[in-house]
């Protein structure tokens, strides 16, 4: 039994958590919920030693424990999976998954061998078939959440925490950790386990504990509840789930096609003959899983790889042929990448000028900066996006997930765009925060603006597009528009033939 | 660090004023300067003056700073081993009007009043002299090298050119080679050990310092060429002066640092005592120094 | 929003203050110290630090590096005092083309530049790191001003040019001027300018840069082509305040001019920092250089607490900053 | 796998191609060139400089950068020269201890660990951006040697001691044979050892080696101390090749061993690269010396083509990695 009292933790500016009492129960999987910074990967670093100083008190077992580092936690059996990934890019799997614990012969060098055919044991379990050898900047993002887990899941720990495992992995992997959740809590293991997606805690959690700004609001068992009570009780309200009625865009005229799209790059075919096209006011939603080519797609129509791709893609007519995502905006194309972290936000910059990045020259008066301008803009969006944010001088970087996302979405509509391109916009967003997205998304398309969303969540696609392309390893797959739409023929259309 | 800042402080404000002397002089990164450098200051201090080094790092524009700075904290003389014959004038001038008087060691600036006197080691005829003596070694004819100093270096020039003027007139004497070795000793030995993979068959090396004439020497030692290659310096510094004792090196150029910078000293003191009519340019012969009169020289001077 | 809020103010503010108990220290120990013909030489000293540091804060804050500034010096200083001398000439074709000042002037600061372009533009047409590119150009331009003075100094160079580096205007050193209207120009440039914010934006996240529209080559290749051009700046500075251009001059200029950049608080790894920072490390450096030269410490420690005290500035620098 | 195929080999095998086509270009224009002996010339020659280059490697691994190898090889040198010519006596109290040769060179090698350290700890401790760190290290221990050499030459230090510079062994040059047991015992390291993987790990995403309890700053001072105990070494070789420790040794050695690592194809942003690229890297580097000087070619040309070469061995590198 894991059992936390009176947890506090402050940040500069934040307290992130205040007094959080909870206990974690041997052979039950424990739902953690909360919006996005309600302190739940706070608190689960505390427990897992990645923060050493904190208030309140720990005990394992009815033994009090305070851990100085991550190492300690480990050898007191507890692993977690973080909720970005941490893994070292060029070293290999088999390299990553023991990193800080390798196994040496009596020379103290490394006992490879040992190693690699621990690894590849791992990796059976979790139905990952790719060497233990390979490079994890080789693998797909999914992959990479994979050798996480198998990471958590090498030393036989008591404690398991799981922050956010399935943001980055698909249906079918999703199935595969469920099994593995399954064994665990058999061998009578203590889970925590994190996520957005209330409908995997129904399916796999027993116990749950609410969060929210820091204080624990509500605890108890999963079955007493339903997917509204949790929702309320995260939110602290109701929100209407909103349902979409559309007026039919199929009228309007034709705003972005693609033609024939191939993209070879070596010996892989990443895009094969790709044609669509984009209405006035249309949501396409493009479904695929991981590595169905979905990102590359919008990267190419983005121009982000000039020359490498063949086909043409028109706007309006015209015969578009970007050399860089400048020209593309240019154009009235502008993409909100996939990762926020790494693509999206300029961390140490102030909200206000994340916004106004893309549009200085156009604000800015006889060369210069126009401060004014960028101040009204700013709060513009602020208030027309909901940004949470004390004030436009914040660095982005200590705002939650939700409204970094919202911040990058504010660059992007600052260009007034003619077609908007998300990536997995609600990727690691707690339920509040995406049907604000989701409506923005709607109201956008009432402006008529063509708008593409790229998503690995059904439920999502569902809500939000009028028309749902599938895409399966670089080929459209199937087309189906939202009235004749549904789960099952969608993943199947998803799912390879080829194996 | 403060407590090194506070002794460093009672040394330069401690007891009554007496006056203040700066020796600046172009670097101290090689012996030769040192020596020059803190032979001034001993003798400055002998004299009852409280004297300072300036290590100007071959940087004409830091020389410059000294030189402000020093005015600015009220020097009383400037004895002066310039970074560059042209470059340096402008600042002498700057100490001129501000009225202290700089007295040049070893190198010359071409200015005809700006330096109160200039004591100089001339090592052009210093060079004229061990050409002729290389051209008598090596009789007329056979393959040399030349080892020159640092490029950007006008002492380099100066020395390399008063040699050729005399070797260049015996057509026989043919230079295979001619590279930098920045005055180090250790690229000098580099730079011979390569030379010598292309032409194993020479017969002198001309090196415009000591230092590298010590390299150069160990290189030909390594081939297995010791005294079959007669070897030549500049500078009489201590490893050459032992050097041609135990009959390695052939020769080397003395210049007399302990001279020059005692000399200079006095003129500073005879200065402040009134003293105004000093020669113009006093050159200090730079002799020859080889097995035939080694016995008459130590490190950097004659024997005394 | 000023860009001087990237970093905790506080920060500033600390080597601010490691500056003022330098200068007590110095003041107390040297009674030489705070007069103000002193003052004036530590200005005119750190004046083309102040320059190329400049420069090299905008390199560095693109997360670049540009180890080439004090080869460019000499070679845009020696190229101004030879066409000023000797003009170019072709005997064989008897041709002979003469300079005027403006002219010289105008051809040093064109060949900064131009080397400057080509350290950018290796960085971006060929990915280069800034490290070595700008490594292999601290070797190149040396090279080149070698060649062009054949190792031997170009001086006399005329009064009208000597002004330049030993004058004065309206009781102020014209080098003092002259780094003064550089820093002026730098802070609008980085405060007020998208180009500015453009550049921190490129340090602080390159992939988020370009995705938002910006042309990351085009503002890499124009920071390392200011970075040159105001080498050559210094070029012409410290040829005409010696009146002759060294072959060796600015070497290791660049040590000295990434010392007072990250003195000033600007992170190595891109994206913060300011300009003001950087001044005040580059007077920081320069009361050192010169309060160890009043004080009697000798050149060999001087050496020794000249690393000390850089190691200390950035200590409290960072002991005060979030970032510690 | 092991650590070499980090980069993908294509690459390796570049900067391969690229020391092939030097060679045979070199042995075209001399036939002096490709000669046995000349072989072990350029060997003894960059046996220095792989020691430090070694070095300078684990560091740049780390995402660091040791800029005060040069420094700290000059220092170490001197204290042997001085210990075993001098021993330490305090007249005062007629104290007087001598040195065997092996204690000088076991003295050497703890400076050159101490001052490492030092690096390391001011990195790790105070958070001290390592370009900066060594950059005051590189002046401390210049002036360092400056103390104790008081600026002159230490020579004449006897056969038995010149013998690690001059001799052979088993008709291998005892510097070559060195460099190679550092080497050797280098590569174990990276390949073969916990150690070697944090310092990729670390290099490659600190924050991720952190979070799976890697001891960072212990890795890192580490690393800092070997890097000075390789300078060391290499202060020794320098010393007894030379029989006299000359106090401006080791000048501008940064670079070259910097210029080493990065044609070796390591990643100055740390995470990439392998010993065997640099010992590569070092030997293009000392090839070109050799060549150039082979060729007599001028001095003033020269530094102009190393950089240019330095700059092409980089550029075909990348043109045929992926990152390009
Ligand atoms: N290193 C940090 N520095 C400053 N503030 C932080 C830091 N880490 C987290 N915070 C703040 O602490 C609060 C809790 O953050 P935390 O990451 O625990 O939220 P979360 O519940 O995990 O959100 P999400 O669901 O988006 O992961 C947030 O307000 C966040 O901004
Ligand atoms: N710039 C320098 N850097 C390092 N060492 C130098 C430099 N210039 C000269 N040396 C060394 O110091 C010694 C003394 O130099 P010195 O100034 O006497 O040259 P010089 O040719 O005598 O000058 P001059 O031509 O004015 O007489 C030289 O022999 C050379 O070994
Ligand atoms: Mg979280
Ligand atoms: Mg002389």
């Amino acid at each position: 039994m894991l059992v936390a009292e009176k947890i506090g933790k402050r940040f500069t500016g934040v307290i992130a958590l205040h007094d959080v009492s909870m206990q974690l129960r041997p052979g039950r999987v424990t739902a953690i919920i909360g919006e996005n910074g309600a302190g739940k990967s706070t608190l689960m670093k505390i427990l897992s030693g990645v923060y050493a100083e904190y208030e309140g008190r720990i005990l394992l077992g009815g033994r009090e424990v305070r851990f100085a580092n991550p190492k300690e936690a480990q050898e007191k059996g507890i692993s977690i999976i973080h909720q970005e990934l941490n893994l070292i890019p060029d070293l290999s799997i088999t390299e990553n998954i023991f990193l800080g614990r390798e196994l040496t012969d009596r020379w103290g060098l490394l006992n490879k061998k040992a190693m690699r055919e621990r690894t590849a044991a791992l990796l059976r379990r979790l139905k990952l078939n790719v060497p233990p050898d390979t490079l994890i900047r080789a693998l797909k993002v999914g992959q990479q959440q994979v050798v996480e887990i198998a990471k958590a899941l090498l030393l036989e720990s008591q404690v398991i925490i799981m922050d956010e495992p399935t943001s980055a992995i698909s249906e079918a992997e999703v199935e595969i950790l469920y099994d593995i959740i399954e064994q665990l809590r058999a061998e009578g293991k203590i889970i925590a386990y994190i996520s957005h997606k209330l409908d995997e805690l129904f399916r796999i959690a027993d116990d749950f504990v609410v969060l929210r700004d820091g204080r624990v609001t509500e605890t108890g068992t999963m079955k007493t509840v339903d997917h509204d009570a949790i929702v309320r009780k995260m939110v602290g309200r109701d929100i209407a789930a909103l349902e979409h009625h559309r007026t039919q865009a199929d009228a309007a005229e034709e705003l972005l096609s693609v033609t024939a799209l191939d993209w070879q790059a070596g010996n892989k075919q990443l895009l094969k003959n790709i044609t669509f096209s984009l209405r006035r006011g249309e949501v396409l939603g493009i479904f695929g899983l991981m590595g169905a080519g979905r990102t590359e797609l919008l990267e190419c129509i983005l121009g982000l790889h000039p020359g490498e791709h063949t086909g043409d893609i028109r706007l309006e007519g015209q015969r578009l042929d970007l050399r860089s995502p400048r020209d593309a905006i240019r154009a009235g194309l502008v993409l909100v990448p996939e990762d926020r972290k790494k693509d999206g936000l300029i961390p140490g910059l102030d909200v206000k000028t994340n916004i106004s990045l893309s549009i200085l020259r156009s604000i800015g008066r006889n060369g210069l900066l126009n401060s004014k301008a960028e101040v009204t803009l700013a709060e513009h969006y602020k208030n027309s996006l909901r940004i949470k944010t004390p004030n436009l001088e914040q660095q982005v970087r200590h705002l939650s997930g939700g409204n970094q996302q919202k911040v990058i979405l504010a660059r992007c509509l600052a260009t007034d765009p003619k077609v908007l391109m998300l990536d997995e916009p609600t990727r690691g967003i707690d339920v509040n925060t995406k049907n604000e997205i989701y409506k923005l998304i709607l109201e956008l398309a009432k402006s008529s603006l063509g708008i593409i969303v790229v998503s690995s969540e059904l439920p999502e696609i569902l809500t939000v597009s009028d028309r749902i392309l599938v895409l399966c390893e670089g080929k459209i797959s199937g087309v189906f528009p939202r009235a004749t739409a549904n789960e099952d023929d969608i993943l199947k259309a998803a799912i390879p033939k080829t194996i | 660090f403060a407590g090194l800042l506070f002794t460093g402080c009672t040394a330069g404000a401690g007891g009554r004023q007496p006056k203040k002397i700066a020796i600046v002089v172009s670097t101290l990164n090689n012996p030769w300067f040192v020596f020059l450098a803190q032979t001034a200051a001993a003798k400055a201090k002998a004299l009852g003056y409280e004297s300072k080094i300036f290590d100007s790092q071959n940087n004409t524009a830091l020389e410059s700073d000294h030189f402000e700075n020093a005015i600015a904290s009220g020097y009383n003389a400037i004895l002066f081993n310039p970074t560059d014959a042209k470059g340096s004038v402008i600042n002498v001038k700057k100490a001129k009007d501000a009225g202290i008087p700089v007295f040049c060691m070893d190198r010359e600036i071409d200015s005809k009043d700006a330096a109160t006197s200039q004591i100089l080691s001339d090592s052009y005829s210093g060079c004229i002299d061990l050409g002729k003596l290389f051209v008598k070694t090596l009789n007329k004819k056979g393959n040399y090298v030349e080892l020159l100093g640092i490029v950007s270096d006008d002492n380099t020039w100066n020395r390399s050119k008063g040699f050729h003027s005399v070797v260049d007139n015996y057509p026989q004497l043919k230079m295979v080679a001619q590279q930098s070795a920045d005055f180090d000793r250790n690229k000098a030995m580099e730079v011979m050990e390569s030379i010598l993979q292309a032409h194993p068959d020479i017969d002198g090396v001309f090196a415009g310092n000591d230092a590298m004439a010590m390299g150069a020497w160990q290189a030909l030692t390594a081939a297995g060429l010791a005294g079959k290659v007669k070897v030549i310096g500049f500078d009489g510094a201590e490893d050459a002066i032992n050097s041609i004792k135990e009959g390695k090196l052939t020769a080397t150029a003395m210049q007399f640092p302990k001279a020059i910078a005692e000399l200079a000293a006095t003129d500073a003191d005879e200065y402040f005592k009134g003293k105004r009519d000093f020669p113009h340019k006093l050159p200090i012969p730079v002799d020859v120094v080889s097995a035939t009169n080694i016995d008459k020289y130590t490190a950097y001077g004659k024997k005394n | 929003m000023d860009l001087s809020s990237y970093r905790p103010l506080l920060t500033r503010f600390q080597s601010f203050i490691a500056l003022l108990i330098l200068c007590i220290a110095l003041s107390l120990l040297s009674n030489k110290f705070l007069t103000i013909e002193n003052g004036w030489n530590v200005l005119r000293q750190i004046s083309v630090n102040v320059c190329i540091s400049v420069g090299m804060t905008l390199v560095v804050l693109t997360a670049g590096i540009d180890l080439s500034v004090g080869s460019i010096l000499a070679f845009s200083g020696a190229v101004a005092a030879g066409l000023l001398k000797n003009g170019i000439a072709w005997p064989a074709h008897d041709l002979f083309i003469g300079f005027t000042l403006l002219g010289t002037i105008v051809a040093a600061l064109v060949v900064g530049a131009a080397l400057g372009f080509f350290n950018g533009w290796m960085i971006t047409r060929f990915k280069v790191p800034p490290f070595v590119a700008t490594l292999a150009m601290l070797t190149i331009a040396r090279g080149l001003t070698m060649l062009w003075t054949r190792g031997y100094p170009i001086s006399s160079l005329g009064a009208k040019f000597d002004y330049i580096g030993t004058g004065w205007l309206l009781g102020i050193p014209v080098l003092v001027w002259i780094s003064a209207v550089t820093v002026i120009l730098a802070v609008i440039l980085v405060r007020k300018t998208p180009l500015g914010r453009y550049i921190y934006a490129i340090g602080g996240n390159e992939q988020a840069a370009r995705l938002s529209g910006i042309h990351i080559n085009r503002v890499k290749i124009i920071v390392y082509s200011i970075g040159g051009i105001l080498a050559a700046v210094g070029g012409i500075m410290v040829t005409s305040r010696l009146d002759s251009a060294q072959p060796n001059a600015g070497t290791n200029y660049e040590l000295d001019s990434i010392a007072a950049v990250v003195i000033g608080g600007t992170s190595l790894s891109g994206g913060r920092g300011t300009i003001m920072g950087t001044v005040l490390g580059a007077i920081i450096i320069g009361v050192l250089n010169n309060g160890l030269v009043l004080l009697n410490v000798s050149p060999f420690w001087q050496q020794v607490i000249k690393g000390l005290v850089i190691l200390l500035s950035v200590i409290v620098d960072k002991m005060n900053s979030k970032e510690a």
